[in-house]
């Protein structure tokens, strides 16, 4: 029993090296098989590498709601998109308990062409916290891992910081502005160059009284939401006046019906201020129509008709601007324009007597009033031509040493400069 | 009448008059040799018809609400009346009197309610209607005749047969007609047209009418244009939406915020009624607060807008460097670079250009000496600057007058081959 | 007119003062034989293709077959005599070339004209495009610039659907279209605002740097658009001019078999600019002339 | 008080508040909300435009006076192009709601309206528009002469530019070797330099000038300085 007992123990201890041996044999088998496999799985999927740097902030300067998803893709070249979701809010979270995210977006490859990613989340509640997780495609349509974002809320700006430059400006032009205002009211003298074609004005009516014809004034084609119908307004303040005063009849036919309105009170104040208020007739001022083109062919034929000895064109104008200049020159009138429409200028500068160019008309009103505050107003309109002539030497300047001495001190320098002066002004 | 002949006629000598006339009688003799020349009919105009066929249907409730098609959720949902607010609302779509949803089950005929029949008129090229016709015409032709029955089973003869009466049908239902409305209105744009022209050559009655009619129609115009556009969506839909949908747009969505939405609908409402108190005989004056409002919020907005966009935009733009180098590698100016002469000009003269017409801008100093010479290189720059936009803009203009005489000789006298 | 009674010098220097004074009647009757005599003619002139021309062609042309391009027709037909050629061109070009073409409008009237473009052109020269997969039409959106700014964004947000009411999600031309920076090429033909200024400002943004923009323009806007080329605008067609001479690129490339009138629509109207811009040129130069003749004239009478 | 000091506080304040709501992003679409009641206040202020129009015309009418017949015209127009356009007369029905008539569109000819417009008022715009095709040559004709250094560069300029936009300015020009230093002077280089150079500097100086001026316009409105625009005397 015994022998037969230890000749057991010895077979199984024999088996059993046996075993150990095979096994022995079989690890780098074994090894190389599990290489390959696992070889393999790696080669066919590459479970892509996982977001990183996952942050959600606030967007910055905005009225709430927003939030923005920023990750860094660790290998752009192996990724074909991005998931972004967003936890449920409160109220979601009531209808469906089963869920805790949302699917916000499945971005393609743009979004992850670079290491750096975002993506801006929007209807965003302000009275709780919001999650998001991200997780990259890779080119194989596999998903990595998702990444969980801390909570977040989206804040309300009061104030756009982005445009703190504009403000800025705003506050410099109008305090040049400002200031000139007041020190004309503190009796500085004030001295404005000779604009001809604002010395025109009277004689012109003052022609059209002499041949007793009628003066036509045109206050562009637009409404009243551009500033230049009322830069126009204002100036058919001042001609109407001077008509009232010679008693020469005064035509304006308008294309919009607020813009009647707007010029019928402009000349009635007028005839007011010229003490001759009994003079003021509604019916010579009248709406047409809002077509372009209709209005102008009433004005052409109006004018062939009436034969206006004076025509002014103060207002946006468009393509009719030519068309009005020539028959003004085919009936002899004298014209004067003034508008701030940049395509324009050349026909009216070609075909008018005179022409108020861009500025030159907003400074009109103000000139014509002769008032000292107005006065004062145009020459805070040259310090603020002062400021951008300023700006433009600058800026200039900067720009030309920074390209002189390309990869200097001073040149980077320089350059730094003027990018930040570029970004001040919004280039 | 008679003061505007007396015009006329103190406007130009007898003789001119003659001469103008003489050149109108050749031209329009020219016109018509050679309307002899290329012989055709005038003022061609094809349309296609199709007629369109609508019966209102019931959306049959399904087990499921993730079945129904597009058109469905699109359709407004028709609120139930007072009477049956219980009841979950039906759904009613107009469609197609052959939709594939009547036989799956999904619609069911509301009964009652007429069928809606109306043709729709979509204008073709007429030479490739004159095309189209004799297509068609020949095809008819060809179907007309029936199949040849010999070599064929009756199985196969009849399914021919039925192809080809399909095919018939088809043929036959698409029609291509000409459209005497649309002639006639060649006929009045073309009138219409010359009537303008002849204001060329002096004001007349013809162009005293096409004034007339242009005037009056396009008030009109714009006015409907401002009433469906935005009176309609903008006003009526926001104070009485419900009324709105019934009558004029079925289409409307219903609103998140009605109560937000109604009272500021109220604030242009009301000062539109205050501009409007112009015409009542008291208190005229009210009307100027609405003016008051227009003035000021639009100054505020320009203010900024033109700061930023205009101002501060172009002296960013102008922030560039006086000299320029022409960079013979990609990689690397500094290295691979020369001077570059036009470019620096031109850098040059662009930055001279800003800062003088500027100069020429500014109002307190007067043109004399330094100020006077800079000034004037403003103006020469200003010269060109306006000189090159005109050369520009001849090139647009004419066009136009292309396109114009392109409609007479084409479309009004079909001259085109 | 009564200028012309007074004592003239005899001979060329008297006819020459006397041209200076004629009637405008005269120069409208010039004008109008000018424009329409080589209409009814045919006229023809060679074009040689510009830079920006070529530059447009070459922006087209360079990316890869299967681009999306979006193709925005912001114009009506007022100006569309001066537009519509470059359209047809661009749009020809597109679809030869084998990119997927979306068409949309920021002009009401645009979408109609974009409408037109699709059966005369595109569906004349390549009747195997299919819609949804080779091109679709988006319509007109209400918004102006404000619909740049949603579609650089989200189109989805500007466009739940196409001009037919199909939602874009089932337009397989759009897969995978978020924003217009997943456009390859956006091409705006524009007369005026919004259009290929406001495609520039507020696009701009969300294209990225491969991305390309070219624009067809009026004579009248160009000069306002110029400051934009080549940075971020690879090339611009301007006025009937710029349109004849792509049109000679285009068909020079891909030739059509018929109605090829359609593609010779701006070579055709060069015809009369080319005789009108030569009469403009004689009367500055007549007139500078009778202003010298009269100034001599007049300094001998002293 | 109610007449004169009224309206300009409404001034003052309505543009303040939109200058400052600017800088907020609260208050940031205002703007956007303004232009809309502005286009409905301009639709409603169509009621004055239209019983201006026709004020004027019936008086001309009634009192016979000289071409009171074309008023007739005008307002025969009008009337009927407005009665057209608001009953939606002929008006293709919407396939979705056929049944409600004033959701038909009339943009097609078939519609009077689209009929109007089509052959009446497009036709009408567009030849007021292409008159300036003739306008132009008569004003190049008169207006650019010789008689000062401007006016040789404001009619140089356009001479140049109108012949390098045909094919006759590059025909006149090709010669000039691409490479050489003359190169400028070819048609192309030639309207480059023109529009790059000399227009995008004029434009510049004349948009700063131009946003300088709206905003010192704007700001003596705001600021009441400039009152001429609401106070009678």
């Amino acid at each position: 029993m015994r022998r037969r007992s230890t000749s057991v123990v010895r077979e199984s201890v024999r088996l059993l090296q046996r075993v150990g041996e095979y096994a022995a044999a079989c690890v780098p088998f074994a090894c190389v098989a599990m290489a390959l496999f696992v070889a393999r799985d790696v080669a066919a999927s590459p479970m892509p590498p996982a977001a990183e740097n996952l942050r959600l902030e606030d967007a910055p300067d905005d009225a709430g709601g927003v939030l923005v998803v920023f990750w860094k893709t660790p290998d752009p070249a192996a990724s074909a998109g991005v998931v972004i979701e967003r936890s449920l809010t409160a109220a979601e979270r009531a209808k469906n308990a089963n869920e805790l995210w949302i699917e916000v977006e499945r971005l393609g490859r743009d979004a992850v062409a670079g290491v750096d990613g975002s993506y801006v989340l929007k209807g965003v509640p302000s009275d709780e916290d919001t999650r998001v997780r991200v997780s990259i495609l890779g080119t194989d349509g596999e998903l990595s891992e998702f990444v969980e974002s801390a909570p977040a809320r989206p804040e309300v700006s009061l104030f756009a910081f982005k445009r703190l430059p504009l403000l800025l400006t705003v506050i410099v032009v109008s305090l040049s502005v400002l200031v000139w205002v007041a020190l004309a009211r503190s009796g500085r003298p004030l001295k404005i160059r000779r604009i001809a074609a604002l010395d025109a004005v009277d004689e012109a009516v003052g022609r059209a009284t002499e041949m007793g014809r009628a003066v036509l004034f045109v206050p562009g084609i637009q409404d009243m939401n551009d500033i230049q119908t009322i830069a126009g307004l204002t100036i058919l303040g001042r001609v109407a006046q001077t008509a009232a005063e010679y008693d020469a009849r005064l035509e304006v036919p308008t294309c919009r019906s607020i813009v009647m309105t707007a010029a019928r009170e402009q000349v009635q104040a007028a005839h007011h201020a010229a003490g001759r208020p009994e003079t003021y007739a509604e019916g010579n001022i009248n709406y047409i129509t809002d077509e372009q083109f209709g209005y102008v062919a009433y004005l052409s034929g109006h004018m062939m008709r009436e034969k206006p000895a004076a025509c002014f064109y103060m207002g946006a104008f468009y393509a009719e601007s030519l068309v009005l200049a020539e028959n003004g020159n085919s009936i002899g009138a004298i014209q004067i324009a003034g508008t701030a429409e940049p395509s324009q200028l050349p026909f009216f500068v070609a075909a008018c007597d005179y022409t108020l160019i861009g500025e030159e008309f907003f400074a009109a009103s103000a000139y014509l009033s002769g008032e000292r505050d107005q006065l004062g107003s145009i020459k805070g309109q040259d310090v603020g031509k002062a400021f951008a002539i300023g700006a433009i030497l600058i800026g200039t300047a900067l720009a030309t040493i920074a390209a002189l001495n390309e990869g200097g001190s001073l040149g980077m320098w320089a350059g730094s400069a003027v990018a930040s002066m570029r970004g001040f002004f919004g280039g | 009448m008679s003061a505007d002949r007396a015009q006329q006629s103190s406007g130009a000598p007898k003789s001119d008059t003659r001469l103008w006339i003489a050149l109108l009688i050749f031209g329009a003799v020219g016109i018509f040799a050679g309307k002899l020349w290329r012989p055709g009919p005038l003022a061609e105009a094809y349309v296609e018809v199709v007629t369109e066929t609508r019966v209102l249907a019931e959306v049959v409730p399904a087990p499921t609400t993730q079945g129904t098609s597009t058109d469905v959720q699109s359709a407004e949902t028709v609120a139930p009346t007072s009477l049956e607010q219980e009841n979950a609302p039906t759904t009613r779509v107009w469609v197609e009197l052959d939709d594939p949803r009547f036989k799956s089950g999904e619609l069911r005929r509301v009964e009652g309610v007429a069928t809606e029949v109306w043709d729709e008129r979509a204008k073709v090229d007429p030479k490739k209607a004159r095309e189209q016709i004799a297509a068609l015409e020949s095809d008819a032709e060809k179907l007309s005749a029936p199949t040849d029955p010999t070599g064929l089973t009756r199985e196969e003869f009849e399914a021919r047969e039925a192809a080809r009466m399909n095919a018939l049908k088809v043929v036959e239902s698409t029609r291509i007609v000409a459209s005497p409305r649309d002639s006639i209105g060649i006929w009045i744009a073309a009138l219409l047209t010359l009537g303008i022209f002849s204001f060329l050559v002096r004001d007349n009655p013809f162009y005293k009418v096409v004034e007339s009619i242009l005037i009056g129609v396009s008030a009109a115009y714009w006015m409907l244009v401002a009433f469906w556009s935005t009176l309609v969506p903008d006003l009526f839909a926001k104070l009485a939406p419900d009324l709105v949908r019934a009558t004029m747009l079925p289409g409307l969505a219903p609103s998140e915020h009605p109560g937000k939405d109604f009272l500021l609908a109220l604030i242009p409402l009301a000062l539109g009624m205050m501009l409007l108190w112009r015409l009542a005989p008291r208190g005229a004056w009210i009307a100027v607060w609405p003016l008051a409002v227009v003035i000021g919020t639009f100054a505020g907005m320009r203010l900024t807008a033109s700061i930023e966009a205009d101002f501060m935009a172009q002296i960013a733009a102008t922030m560039k460097p006086l000299v320029a180098y022409t960079s013979s590698s990609a990689e690397g100016a500094a290295a691979g670079s020369a001077f570059d002469l036009g470019g620096t000009l031109a850098g040059i003269l662009g930055v001279v250009g800003v800062i003088t017409v500027l100069v020429y801008f500014f109002f307190s100093l007067e043109h004399k000496g330094v100020v006077g010479k800079t000034a004037r290189v403003g103006v020469w720059f200003l010269m060109i600057t306006f000189g090159a936009a005109f050369g520009f803009t001849v090139m647009g203009r004419i066009t136009l007058l292309v396109g114009r005489f392109d409609f007479l000789f084409n479309d009004w006298l079909g001259l085109s081959p | 007119m009564k200028q012309r009674n007074e004592q003239l010098p005899p001979g060329i220097r008297g006819f020459l003062i006397r041209m200076g004074q004629i009637d405008r009647r005269w120069i409208y009757l010039a004008v109008a034989v000018a424009i329409a005599a080589p209409m009814l003619a045919r006229l023809r002139f060679p074009e040689v293709p510009g830079r920006m021309a070529q530059a447009t062609f070459d922006a087209i042309e360079s990316i890869p077959p299967g681009s999306r391009v979006l193709i925005a027709y912001d114009f009506d037909p007022a100006s569309a005599a001066e537009l519509e050629p470059m359209a047809n061109a661009v749009l020809h070009h597109c679809a030869s070339k084998g990119h997927r073409i979306a068409l949309m409008a920021l002009w009401p009237l645009g979408k109609q004209l974009a409408d037109d473009a699709i059966r005369d052109i595109l569906l004349e020269y390549h009747p195997e495009k299919v819609e949804g997969v080779d091109y679709v039409q988006l319509g007109f959106k209400t918004g102006n610039e404000g619909v740049i700014k949603l579609m650089s964004t989200s189109i989805a947000e500007a466009y739940a659907a196409d001009a037919s009411g199909k939602p874009i999600t089932q337009i397989p031309l759009l897969e995978g279209v978020r924003t217009i920076g997943d456009f390859q090429l956006i091409a705006s033909i524009s007369a005026g605002t919004p259009g290929a200024q406001q495609w520039v400002q507020y696009g701009d943004s969300a294209m990225p740097d491969a991305f390309k923009f070219v624009a067809g323009t009026t004579g009248v806007q160009s000069s306002q658009l110029l400051p934009y080329y080549p940075k971020q605008m690879e090339g611009m067609l301007i006025a009937i001019k710029g349109a004849a001479e792509y049109e000679m690129l285009v068909t020079e490339k891909y030739p059509v078999t018929r109605s090829a009138d359609r593609l010779a629509l701006g070579r055709e109207r060069m015809g009369p600019q080319f005789v009108a811009h030569l009469l403009l040129i004689g009367l500055i130069v007549l007139g500078n002339v009778s202003m010298l003749a009269a100034r001599g004239w007049k300094g001998a009478a002293r | 008080m109610l007449q004169r000091t009224i309206p300009l506080l409404i001034l003052s304040a309505s543009g303040l508040i939109l200058i400052l709501s600017y800088f907020s992003p609260i208050t940031e679409t205002w703007s956007e909300q303004v232009v809309s009641w502005f286009n409905i206040l301009a639709g409603v202020a169509f009621v004055l435009g239209a019983g201006n129009l026709l004020a004027v015309n019936l008086e001309k009418i009634s009192s016979k006076r000289p071409g009171w017949a074309y008023s007739a015209i005008t307002l025969v127009s009008f009337g009927a192009m407005l009665v057209v356009g608001l009953s939606k007369w002929g008006a293709v029905p919407d396939a979705k709601h056929p049944d409600v008539h004033l959701a038909g569109s009339q943009d097609s000819t078939q519609a009077g309206y689209g009929w109007a417009y089509e052959y009446v008022l497009s036709p009408l715009t567009a030849t007021m528009f292409a008159l300036l095709a003739f306008y132009v040559a008569s004003a190049a004709f008169r207006a650019f002469r010789a008689k000062n250094f401007e006016a040789i560069l404001l009619l140089g300029t356009a001479f140049i530019i109108l012949l390098v936009q045909i094919a006759a300015g590059a025909f006149l020009t090709n010669w000039i070797p691409e490479d050489s230093f003359f190169a400028f002077l070819r048609a192309e280089s030639l309207k480059a330099i023109v529009t790059e150079v000399f227009q995008t500097a004029g434009m510049r100086a004349i948009l700063i000038g131009i946003a300088l001026g709206t905003a010192a316009t704007s700001l003596r409105l705001i600021l009441g300085i400039d009152r001429s625009a609401l106070s009678k005397g």
